[in-house]
């Protein structure tokens, strides 16, 4: 392991783990040390960086259309209003007949407001190691989701849509196929369990699930790169070795209202910092 | 300017007259310049070449240094560490992380009211020794602590 | 493209919305039908991970449908085929090397769509399980196996037994969390004969 | 262009903490990129912080310094509404200078 190798933001999760932790660090539990520094690294968090260019980007007159994402998307607090959007998405619209998390409503907004594509959007829709700038989207959902800093998740399970997308997500999260036999659940659905350091929460459970979304989006120290809940979707399923989950696609927004859902009335921290 | 700035930087009363350049608009603040950036202890290999590069060859331990870093990294490629100096009249501190391929990270002088308490957060390419290293009146203080580098995990 | 994207998932939705209620309104089989429905429409083939990884096999299925406890006569149908596909080793012998046992055991690579199709796959054994004692990184998805020949011995029954069970947990426990390394080509005869002998060999530090 | 800073700049008690945010690569010249091609050296090497038009900080850095750079600094005898002026220049040239007042 070198100093180069930091960049290589998708060093494959396990066979980075095959070179983990040493036996000197037996003495202590390493997630209470790494708790220790967790604070003192959100007090100042480079997600802040990409915050401010989302704004930027929300407030600008852009695309085919030359429409600025704050007076023509509603994120379903009124239009272009970003305050405790997030918390309340995944939601339906009745605009576009879908229920919607976050990254799918500000994507399908540059595509039916601002003109943008859909196809070029989604060529490349997250950050690899090597990049020096996040794709616009994800500023875009950074932004977004500062506006819900320090609010409660409040997923509105009562409409039946949601509801439906809520239960389909659970299914979805139970749904063991490929190689391995894996679901979501392998790793995801007891209490207690780690995959070699690494505490896994159970998305089952209040407690759980708000582990399984705080933080995103979030600036991820590996690579030094902003990945949104979207990145994390495909990179389960990436380990869980199934296909890719097509971006912004249904299937990713129903494992995102289960996951919010059972969030609900937890308190989302905003953007966040990951290892 | 470039040659002047780090002197003035010395001394209390000729950092006025900077001031009062910068103020009357003669300087620019934003005037930074690469150049005067110590090459030689910067790209130095091993932490002695490092403190020979910052004049920083004999120092002594000093319980007055405090050198805050985890016992345990969660990231090798962002490591927090706090210094600081309660050691009278300490006008620079540097830091360094011995096993690096370039050891030295950074060197903050200080004047016009700062604190000798700084935080940044380091690449560490492995477990490792991290450095601090005051200087007081013309003297070098050292403090060292060593940091624990984990690799890997799909987590977070 | 668009209306496929943004729509079509509600839509299906939408036609199965009967009147409005707070609680679910469909049962878990429907839901679980939706689930497969999206999934097989919203999942594309990427690297060596192609499409038809999402379509479950038998196992999966019956595990899945029956939340990981099938009725018992198709619990004992399904276990014994599992059990009657393991493909023992020709010559017999169940022990390899149990330092080369511990490499494959560390290694996590293999079957994502990030990995390289054609290099051999990890056991990833690390990922879940306590093994030797001098590693201290260990999942505990699954039991430890600290001192697991020391408590069981080194018997043939063991070897087969153990040899068995990596190629294929599925043919001791249906729905066991644990991948059926042989049975999917994860790992070859050669590579299981190491991670038995990890568990077993007198020497290994497992055994210690 | 280099991206902007985010700089806050905090009176508590008799201290003003001043935390920076640099959006910056600060590669170290040693990586490879996915052809295997070394990405070339490419890192802020110089900082400042003045305060009040008075340089507080001078500040030298090297390729260990994290990407998107965090600092924070310490100093007394400012006052609310100062002026904080932090400003960069990197191995390429390349510079950035943004401002906050102390609150």
């Amino acid at each position: 392991m070198n100093i180069a190798s930091s960049g290589l933001r998708l060093l494959s999760c396990t066979a980075a783990l095959a070179l983990s932790l040493s036996a000197a660090a037996q003495a202590k539990d390493p997630n209470a040390e790494f708790e220790k520094f967790r604070a003192e690294m959100e007090e100042s968090n480079p997600a802040e960086l990409f915050e401010i260019k989302g704004e930027e980007l929300w407030k600008a007159r852009r695309g085919p259309k030359n429409v600025s994402l704050a007076e023509s998307c509603d994120l379903g607090q009124g239009m272009g209003k970003v305050e405790a959007a997030y918390v309340k998405m995944p939601r339906y619209f009745a605009d576009a007949d879908a229920v919607m998390d976050a990254e799918r409503r500000i994507v399908w907004c540059m595509v039916e407001k601002q003109g943008f594509k859909f196809d070029d959007i989604a060529k490349k829709p997250f950050q690899g190691g090597n990049d020096n700038n996040a794709p616009e989207i994800t500023n875009l959902v950074t932004y977004v989701a500062s506006g819900s800093r320090n609010m409660k998740f409040d997923i509105p399970l009562g409409d039946p849509k949601v509801r439906d997308a809520f239960e389909t997500g659970k299914a979805t999260a139970a749904y063991r196929a490929g190689p391995y036999d894996f679901s979501c659940n392998t790793c995801h659905g007891v209490d207690g369990k780690r995959i070699r350091m690494q505490n896994l929460p159970n998305l089952a459970t209040p407690e759980g699930a708000i582990k399984g979304v705080q933080g995103w989006p979030g600036y991820r120290m590996t690579g030094g790169v902003m990945l949104t809940s979207q990145w994390r979707m495909n990179d389960c399923f990436r380990q869980q070795r199934f296909p890719e989950p097509k971006y912004a696609s249904q299937a990713v927004t129903n494992l995102l209202t289960y996951m919010s859902g059972n969030s609900n009335g937890q308190i989302y921290k905003g953007p966040g910092i990951k290892r | 300017m470039n040659t002047t700035r780090r002197t003035v930087l010395k001394g209390a009363t000729a950092s006025g007259v900077l001031a009062g350049l910068i103020a009357a608009g003669a300087l620019r603040p934003t005037l930074v310049l690469a150049a005067d950036w110590n090459k030689a202890a910067f790209e130095a290999k091993d932490t002695a070449g490092a403190l020979k590069g910052i004049g920083a060859t004999a120092a002594s331990e000093s319980k007055d240094l405090m050198l805050k870093v985890p016992d345990i990294a969660e990231n090798g490629a962002v490591v927090p560490v706090d210094v600081v100096s309660n050691i009278p009249n300490t006008s620079s501190i540097s830091i360094l992380v011995e096993k690096n391929p370039q050891p030295l990270c950074a060197q903050f002088d200080f004047a016009n009211g700062a604190v000798a308490d700084v935080s940044a957060r380091l690449k560490m390419g492995q477990t490792s020794l991290v450095k601090a290293v005051a200087k007081a009146d013309g003297k070098f203080y050292t403090a060292q602590k060593e940091v624990k580098v984990t690799v890997g995990g799909c987590g977070g | 493209m668009k209306t496929l994207l943004f729509a079509a998932g509600a839509t299906v939705a939408t036609l199965l919305l009967a009147a409005c209620a707070s609680g679910p309104r469909l049962s878990e089989a429907e839901y679980r039908q939706m689930a497969i429905d999206t999934i097989k429409r919203d999942f594309q083939a990427k690297g060596q991970a192609k499409h038809e990884r999402v379509t479950q096999d038998e196992v999966q299925q019956a595990c899945n449908s029956y939340l990981n406890n099938p009725p018992n006569e198709l619990m004992v149908k399904l276990t014994s085929a599992q059990l009657a596909a393991v493909k023992l080793p020709a010559d017999g012998k169940y022990l390899g090397d149990w330092k080369e046992g511990e490499k494959i055991a560390q290694s996590g690579r293999g079957f994502t769509w990030s990995d390289k199709a054609d290099e051999p796959a990890g056991g990833n054994c690390y990922n879940c399980h306590q093994i030797g004692p001098q590693e201290t990184s260990f999942g505990t998805i699954g039991p430890s196996l600290l001192a697991y020949g020391k408590t069981r011995g080194n018997s043939p029954e063991i070897q087969k037994y153990t040899y068995s069970k990596i190629f294929n947990a599925k043919a001791f426990n249906l729905c066991s969390e644990m991948p059926r390394f042989g049975h999917a080509g994860a790992l070859n005869e050669q590579q299981i004969k190491h991670l038995v002998a990890l568990l077993l060999d007198p020497a290994s530090p497992v055994n210690k | 262009m280099a991206d902007p800073m985010k700089i806050r700049a905090q009176l508590k008690g008799d201290v003003t903490e001043i935390r920076v945010l640099m959006g910056h690569a600060m590669e170290t010249g040693q990586r490879k990129d996915a052809a295997g091609a070394t990405v070339p050296a490419h890192f802020i090497q110089s900082m400042t912080v003045d305060v009040g038009g008075k340089r507080v900080v001078d500040g030298q850095i090297g390729t260990s310094v994290s990407r998107n750079p965090v600092f924070g600094f310490k100093m007394k005898g400012a006052k609310v509404g100062d002026k904080v002026v932090v400003s960069w220049v990197d191995n390429k040239g390349d510079k950035r200078s943004d401002e906050a007042v102390v609150a």
